[in-house]
């Protein structure tokens, strides 16, 4: 499949917090990168808009609607018939949107005349794990350059890629595995744990920071009992929220994890013998050089 | 808390206003629970989430939309996931904010979350998508009481290069505009 | 000669009269239709007094049709039949209008309703003027009645028939009869031991004589009718000689295969390839599970007959048996086909075991997250444990257990939306079993409602509250995982709305009672109704709860829905106190809903035109071919003929029939067209 | 029925076991529907013979409704399974009659689904009711078998 894989274009979605000099611009970085390697080619969506994220649906159903389905017109327009949004915050609004509107028909004609745009039910929006699993494994195994050694990985899911599982249809909502497989694939050990859909505070982070230590304190204990020296994530307010408050969370509780927090994407990144520094490796709050020197060996 | 019930009382239509917005129809709740038992941030809400499921069965308007629980949900979505009635307390959560919103009646111990939301949607407003420092900024300018919190975490991400001050602004500005005009 | 119509409406109380004006649908049934001659209505017409009334009318006024207008037929269609006939007329002149179900219950506004029921009544007016005399058909009972399950239903029904002198054939699939009954420790609401008063009633059915017992054996086919069916048994091929073996147990001690998890232990204990599933089984010969057998294994490998097998052979080595050994390695299937007069269903439940749909819980993988029949087999003396409450992973005795009620029940979430109706007690039950063997331990329950609501009932569950210290707690659990060795339980007591997080050693799932997986199939077969949830259909919840929806086809224990063992016994007993009514006649009178095919003086002898359509539709194989005959012998003309004692009056064939030949007594076209053309149309 | 609104006429063809049942736990369990439907009962859908839809309609009924067992279901094996089968044959021959194929509706009940009982028939009377009355039924004297339309109304028919 591969000569297939790399000419399938896909519309590329980024989202606010993954662009250039974001908060999480490392997560963006990666994802382009290993997508150079292995596919499948991302195109930038044409002037796309924040999807509102959790402010907008949380006050005001209709905006969301709004501002997500019109991206999705716009990646019709630009003749994608599949969108990778990256961040699960975007691709859940976007899918739960799209959805919304294909129940609602009342819904759907305000929203296409807000947005002036026809919407259309066409275009699939996919998180990043399901693009990597439906069309790069093979490529990973193929093109994998280093091992990593001693890397134990818990894979963390969070909320927003899984649920709500009947709209989403993306992996088992209480035990997901699609990440782990993906660990497997670079050759790290994917640490089976308790947390790995349990939520993170998720949009908490300024104005209840008190919570989000609680959680993230819950998550870091749940995967360093289970053995685990990284947590791979695929969400940047997961990412945010675990990385960050590491501090935070040693104030509170006492315990110190210095658990490195790293994208997916890196990890393969990394498998593929791909630049630490251009992978982002050096933007994280937690140290990531273990795990960057994980892949010292080459493979073969 | 009193609960009374005359002919007169308790003729409330809020049942079913919230299911003629969203669809959610609070009479399928059992009231079993499992959404309470399994919600990350129960233990800092003032009512559990079943208790809010049942007011608004109750037709107890008031007590729903002033709480503090409907703010402090994050929309994790747990409770409707796992709730074997099916009823989407998440999604319940999302229209009584909204409604609370429309009615001026949002708790204002919760304000800090309130704020957050509004400096994010001002700055899409604004630009079509998120500009993190010029958000910040008025989130800490509304709540100066959080303008300590975090400190070191902002320097942090400008070295990192993480926090750029200048907004991006996106082509289809008027578009976005017209958006938020039409779902004010 | 027109015929002389009465037509009498029911008030029903005021179930009918509430809504339709009664008196002015007696008016308008005689109105423009002087077939009508008498007209009345009456408060309760199927009480004493109004089947007088009905009787009396009739001789008094000559009457020779009927019309009641009252509840559905299914209701009194008999009742008003039989009152004919005491009255001397052929009951197939009465004929029912259903006001209050299809007008009165279903319509508020009286005008409407009225309206309506002046139809009604008026359709069934024309056809009781075209309604015939029909005579009942005798049937031969065969007086045999058949048990299929094996379980206290089952056991309780075959013994109630045999008692009372009749021949019983019991059909378990299993290699022992015993059902669930013998897998639980002590029940509920007596605390007595399952096995005491299970085991001396498995032994009694085995000595009855007049019970033929097939165990390891399925239904393969039900065919004929009340009376009179034809059942095809399969023997399973067992590979123990029942005859022969003596049940000395040698072959069972030295089979090397043993590590096969035991069904009958709810997979907490091992069992060998030849096994009896527990001691006191009955019978207490062995069967060769072939599937794990070293010998088939080898036989299925190499594709060889297994006898022609070299491999193991223990057990027919030390089978004591001789000259010819109890072990046959060859055995087949085997089919037998037995007459039966009467059946009764008792083919029990199955318990939610698979609880992989609730990931939250673990989905299956925690070892020490059980159900409740994994439970019941550790709390048994003769379980793996012996009776001591050790969990599964590594034997400890737990000290803080947590029992989750509704787990598959009230979940429509997860496919079940019913109350299991046991599962409150038996978890009370649990609690109490813990504590007497765990003393210091400590009992959790999550429940969502406390449904403990028959006799001595709620003093049960009670004194696992106030006396053995059983802590409540209203809410369901949301997750359970783990952390080191203990289980972390997050639930909710809404009672003081918080949130609950218990760490405890083990979990107990209260797991739903559930339909046979082959329930459908299994309904099928013998041509009885479902509900939704696949547990087989009664005619009536409170008159009829025991008869399916197939005459001469009984109902006892939980394959009709939850129930526990008190009410499983009753409904057993009621199911053969019906089975015998039913054998204590020699003859059955059947209702002559039959379908005929015509015949005709000479030279027509009958329009039937020999195509057998008919006999191609008829579900009962009820049609044969006749050859009607001229004087020297010669076949003039093949007619189709209707075997009256087959034919269940589906009226296919009549419908089918080109010729317009066959006719189904009581529908005939000419009645079905007299309805249609008598509602009055705009 | 008043004058000006127009109400049409269903005609009910029901098997005994499922559907008739079916009706009846609608009754039993009070839920209310529109009254214009009149059943006709009859041991098994498999026994309507074609030609007994065609009188109704003959007679001047708007609508019919045909409901049986689930399939699987049937009292008799496969008696539903037959009336589907002679109901396919017997469709073209109603559109050719000029007959909307709206008019008529197969659907399976069972004697638990009172509420579908309930719903089939608000759902039946309401798209009959949008299609107006049948008025097509003279065209089809000639295709009915011999039964004259004023038998209702003739007391001195023989029994
Ligand atoms: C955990 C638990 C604890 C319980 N505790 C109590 C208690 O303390 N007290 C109490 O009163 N009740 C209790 N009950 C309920 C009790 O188990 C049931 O009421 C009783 O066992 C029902 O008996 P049955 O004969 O209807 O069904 P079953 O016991 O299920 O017997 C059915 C039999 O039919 C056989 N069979 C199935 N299909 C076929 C087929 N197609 N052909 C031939 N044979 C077939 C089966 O193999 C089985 O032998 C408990 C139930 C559970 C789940
Ligand atoms: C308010 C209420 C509502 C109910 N609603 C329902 C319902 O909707 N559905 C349902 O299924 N059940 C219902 N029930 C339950 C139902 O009424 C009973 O299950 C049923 O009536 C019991 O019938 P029985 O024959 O056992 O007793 P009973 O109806 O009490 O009959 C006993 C008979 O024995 C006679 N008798 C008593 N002593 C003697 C004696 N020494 N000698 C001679 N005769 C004697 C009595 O006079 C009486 O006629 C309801 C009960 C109540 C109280
Ligand atoms: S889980 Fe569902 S049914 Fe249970 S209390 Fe919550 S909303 Fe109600
Ligand atoms: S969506 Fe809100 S209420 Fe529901 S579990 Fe998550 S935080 Fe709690
Ligand atoms: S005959 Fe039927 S309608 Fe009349 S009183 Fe009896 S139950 Fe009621
Ligand atoms: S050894 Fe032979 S006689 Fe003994 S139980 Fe086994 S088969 Fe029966
Ligand atoms: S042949 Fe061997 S493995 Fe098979 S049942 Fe006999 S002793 Fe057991
Ligand atoms: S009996 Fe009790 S535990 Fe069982 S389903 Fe019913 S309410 Fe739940
Ligand atoms: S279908 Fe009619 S004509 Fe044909 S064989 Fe049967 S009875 Fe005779
Ligand atoms: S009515 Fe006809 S088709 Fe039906 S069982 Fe009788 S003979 Fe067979």
């Amino acid at each position: 499949m591969t000569e297939e894989t790399k000419k399938t274009k896909i519309g590329y979605y980024p989202g606010c917090a993954i662009t250039k000099c974001s908060t999480s611009e490392e997560y963006g970085t990666s994802v382009l990168g290993v997508s150079r390697v292995i596919g499948p080619e991302l195109v930038e969506i044409d002037d796309w808009n924040c999807c509102g994220a959790s402010s907008a649906h949380a006050t005001n159903h209709k905006l969301s609607t709004a501002l997500s389905v019109r991206n999705i017109s716009l990646a019709e327009k630009d003749g994608y018939d599949e969108v990778l949004a990256p961040c699960p915050m975007c691709s859940q609004r976007l899918i739960i949107s799209q959805n919304d509107v294909h129940e609602d028909k009342k819904l759907r004609e305000e929203v296409e005349d807000a947005i002036e745009m026809p919407i259309s039910s066409n275009v699939k929006v996919s998180n990043y794990l399901e693009i990597i699993k439906n069309y790069s494994m093979d490529e990973i195994a193929e093109k994998r350059k280093k091992k990593p050694e001693g890397l134990k990985v818990a894979s963390y899911y969070g909320c927003l890629l899984v649920r709500p599982p009947k709209i989403l249809k993306f992996d088992d909502p209480e035990n997901p595995t699609t990440m782990d497989e993906i660990v497997t694939a670079i050759g790290a050990e994917a640490v089976d744990w308790e947390f790995k859909t349990n939520c993170c505070g998720g949009g908490f982070t300024l104005s209840r920071p008190n919570v989000v230590v609680k959680l993230t304190h819950d998550i870091l204990e749940g995967a360093a009992d289970a053995g685990a020296n990284a947590i791979a994530v695929a969400c940047p307010m997961c990412h945010a929220n675990l990385d960050m408050r590491q501090k935070n969370i040693e104030k509170e509780y006492g315990r110190r994890f210095n658990i490195p927090i790293v994208y997916i994407s890196e990890l393969i990144g990394l498998a593929l013998g791909l630049k630490p520094k251009d992978l982002g490796m050096d933007k994280h709050f937690i140290d990531t050089d273990f795990v960057v020197d994980a892949f010292s060996n080459i493979e073969e | 808390m009193k609960i009374k019930i005359t002919t007169k009382e308790l003729k409330s239509d809020f049942a079913k206003e919230v299911k003629e917005r969203s669809g959610i129809d609070v009479k399928k709740c059992y009231q079993c629970g499992k959404c309470t038992a399994g919600c990350p941030v129960a233990y800092e809400m003032d009512y559990m989430p079943n208790q809010i499921i049942r007011f608004v069965q109750l037709g107890l308007r008031r007590e729903a939309l002033t709480s503090r629980t409907i703010w402090l949900c994050a929309s994790c979505i747990t409770c409707s996931t796992r709730c074997p009635k099916e009823v989407k307390i998440a999604e319940l959560m999302d229209v009584l904010r909204e409604m609370a919103l429309e009615e001026g009646v949002a708790n204002p111990m919760e304000k800090n979350i309130t704020t957050f939301h509004e400096a994010f949607l001002n700055s899409v407003k604004k630009h079509g998508r998120i500009s993190e420092f010029w958000m910040l900024s008025e989130y800490k300018r509304k709540r100066p009481k959080t303008a300590l919190q975090d400190i070191e975490i902002g320097p942090q991400l400008m070295l990192k290069g993480k926090l750029s001050l200048t907004p991006h602004d996106i082509k289809g500005k008027k578009s976005i505009k017209r958006i938020f005009e039409k779902f004010k | 000669m027109s015929k002389k119509i009465g037509v009498f409406v029911c008030h029903c109380g005021t179930n009918i009269s509430a809504t339709v004006d009664v008196e002015k649908v007696a008016e308008e049934a005689k109105k423009n239709n002087p077939g009508v001659s008498y007209t009345t209505t009456y408060k309760y017409m199927c009480s004493d007094p109004g089947q007088k009334l009905l009787r009396d009318k009739i001789k008094e006024e000559g009457l020779d049709g009927v019309v009641v207008a009252a509840c559905s037929p299914k209701m009194h269609e008999h009742t008003f039949r039989n009152a004919a006939k005491k009255a001397g007329m052929n009951p197939y002149h009465v004929e029912i209008s259903n006001l209050r179900e299809q007008c009165s219950w279903v319509h508020p506004d009286k005008p409407t309703g009225t309206e309506k029921s002046i139809d009604l009544v008026r359709m069934m007016t024309e056809k009781t003027r075209k309604d015939k005399s029909l005579n009942p058909i005798k049937v031969p009972v065969t007086k045999r009645a058949l048990v299929i399950g094996g379980g206290i239903a089952g056991i309780q029904a075959a013994l109630d028939i045999a008692d009372a002198g009749h021949e019983v054939i019991m059909v378990e699939r299993e290699a022992s009869i015993g059902g669930h009954m013998a897998q639980l420790s002590e029940t509920f609401p007596t605390l007595d031991c399952s096995q005491c008063i299970m085991t001396p009633k498995m032994v009694e059915l085995a000595q009855n004589e007049n019970i033929k017992l097939y165990t390891w054996s399925e239904i393969e086919s039900v065919d004929g009718y009340l009376g009179n069916f034809d059942v095809k048994i399969r023997k399973k091929a067992r590979s123990v000689d029942l005859d022969l073996c003596t049940g000395c147990s040698s072959c069972w001690q030295v089979c090397p295969s043993k590590k096969i998890k035991s069904e009958f232990d709810m997979k907490l204990g091992n069992r060998t390839a030849i096994y009896i599933p527990f001691p006191q089984a009955i019978p207490s010969k062995p069967v060769i599970d072939r599937e794990h057998c070293l010998l088939f294994k080898d036989a299925r490998k190499k594709n060889i007959p297994p006898n022609d097998s070299k491999v193991c052979r223990k057990c027919l080595d030390v089978c004591p048996i001789a000259p010819v050994k109890a072990i046959d390695y060859s055995q087949e299937d085997e089919f037998i086909t037995e007459k039966i007069g009467a059946i009764i269903v008792a083919t029990g439940f199955k318990e939610l075991d698979d609880t992989s749909m609730y990931g939250e819980y673990g989905g299956g993988k925690y070892q020490d997250v059980i159900t409740g029949l994994q439970f019941e087999r550790l709390a048994s003396a003769s379980g793996p444990t012996e009776g001591e409450i050790q969990r599964p992973s590594d034997g400890k005795l737990p000290e803080i257990i947590v029992f989750i009620q509704c787990v598959g029940s009230r979940d429509p979430a997860k496919g079940c939306s019913y109350c299991s109706k046991t599962c409150c007690m038996y978890t009370a039950k649990h609690t109490m079993l813990y504590k007497h063997k765990v003393h210091d331990g400590h009992a959790y329950v999550f429940y969502i409602d406390i449904r403990c609501a028959g006799k001595d009932y709620e003093e049960f569950w009670l004194r696992a509250v106030e006396e053995e210290g059983a802590t409540y707690l209203r809410g369901r659990v949301s997750r359970i995982y783990k952390k080191g060795d203990k289980l972390v339980v997050l639930g909710a007591d809404t009672l003081t709305g918080s949130v609950v997080e218990i760490e405890a050693d083990m979990v107990v799932l209260a797991s739903a009672m559930k339909a046979q997986d082959d329930a459908e199939k299994f309904a099928q077969k013998l041509s009885i109704q479902y509900n939704k949830d696949k547990f087989f259909s009664e005619i009536h919840p409170k008159l009829k709860p025991v008869e399916s929806s197939s005459a001469g086809i009984f109902l006892a224990g939980t394959c009709q829905g939850p129930k526990d063992i008190p009410e499983t016994v009753a409904q057993a007993g009621a199911a053969a106190s019906k089975v015998l009514a039913l054998l204590s006649a020699d003859e059955l009178e059947r209702e002559p809903v039959v379908a005929k095919v015509d015949r005709l003086p000479a030279p027509i002898f009958s329009t039937c035109i020999g195509c057998f359509y008919c006999k191609r539709v008829c579900p009962y194989g009820a049609i044969a071919e006749e050859d009607i005959k001229a004087r020297d012998g010669s076949v003039i003309k093949t007619v189709a003929r209707v075997n009256e004692g087959l034919c269940q009056g589906c009226g296919l064939c009549a419908a089918t029939c080109r010729s317009k030949s066959v006719e189904l007594a009581g529908f005939n076209d000419e009645q079905v067209y007299a309805e249609i053309n008598s509602v009055e149309f705009n | 029925m008043s004058e000006t609104k127009f109400e049409p006429k269903i005609i009910a063809f029901l098997c005994n076991w499922c559907t008739y049942a079916g009706a009846d736990l609608a009754g039993t369990g009070r839920k209310q529907y529109q009254a214009n439907v009149r059943i006709i009962k009859l041991p098994c859908t498999g026994g309507i013979d074609p030609l007994f839809l065609i009188k109704a309609f003959e007679r001047g009924a708007d609508g019919i409704l045909v409901s049986g067992c689930h399939p699987g279901d049937c009292h008799y094996n496969s008696g539903n399974y037959h009336a589907r089968r002679r109901w396919n044959v017997f469709r073209p021959l109603l559109e050719f009659c000029g007959i909307n194929p709206n008019r008529i509706q197969f659907s399976w009940i069972s004697a638990a689904e009172g509420g579908k009982w309930v719903e089939t028939i608000n759902s039946i009377v309401d798209t009959v009711r949008a299609l107006g009355p049948f008025e097509g039924y003279h065209k089809l004297n000639t295709i009915g078998p011999e039964t004259s339309g004023e038998v209702a109304a003739a007391p001195s028919e023989t029994g």
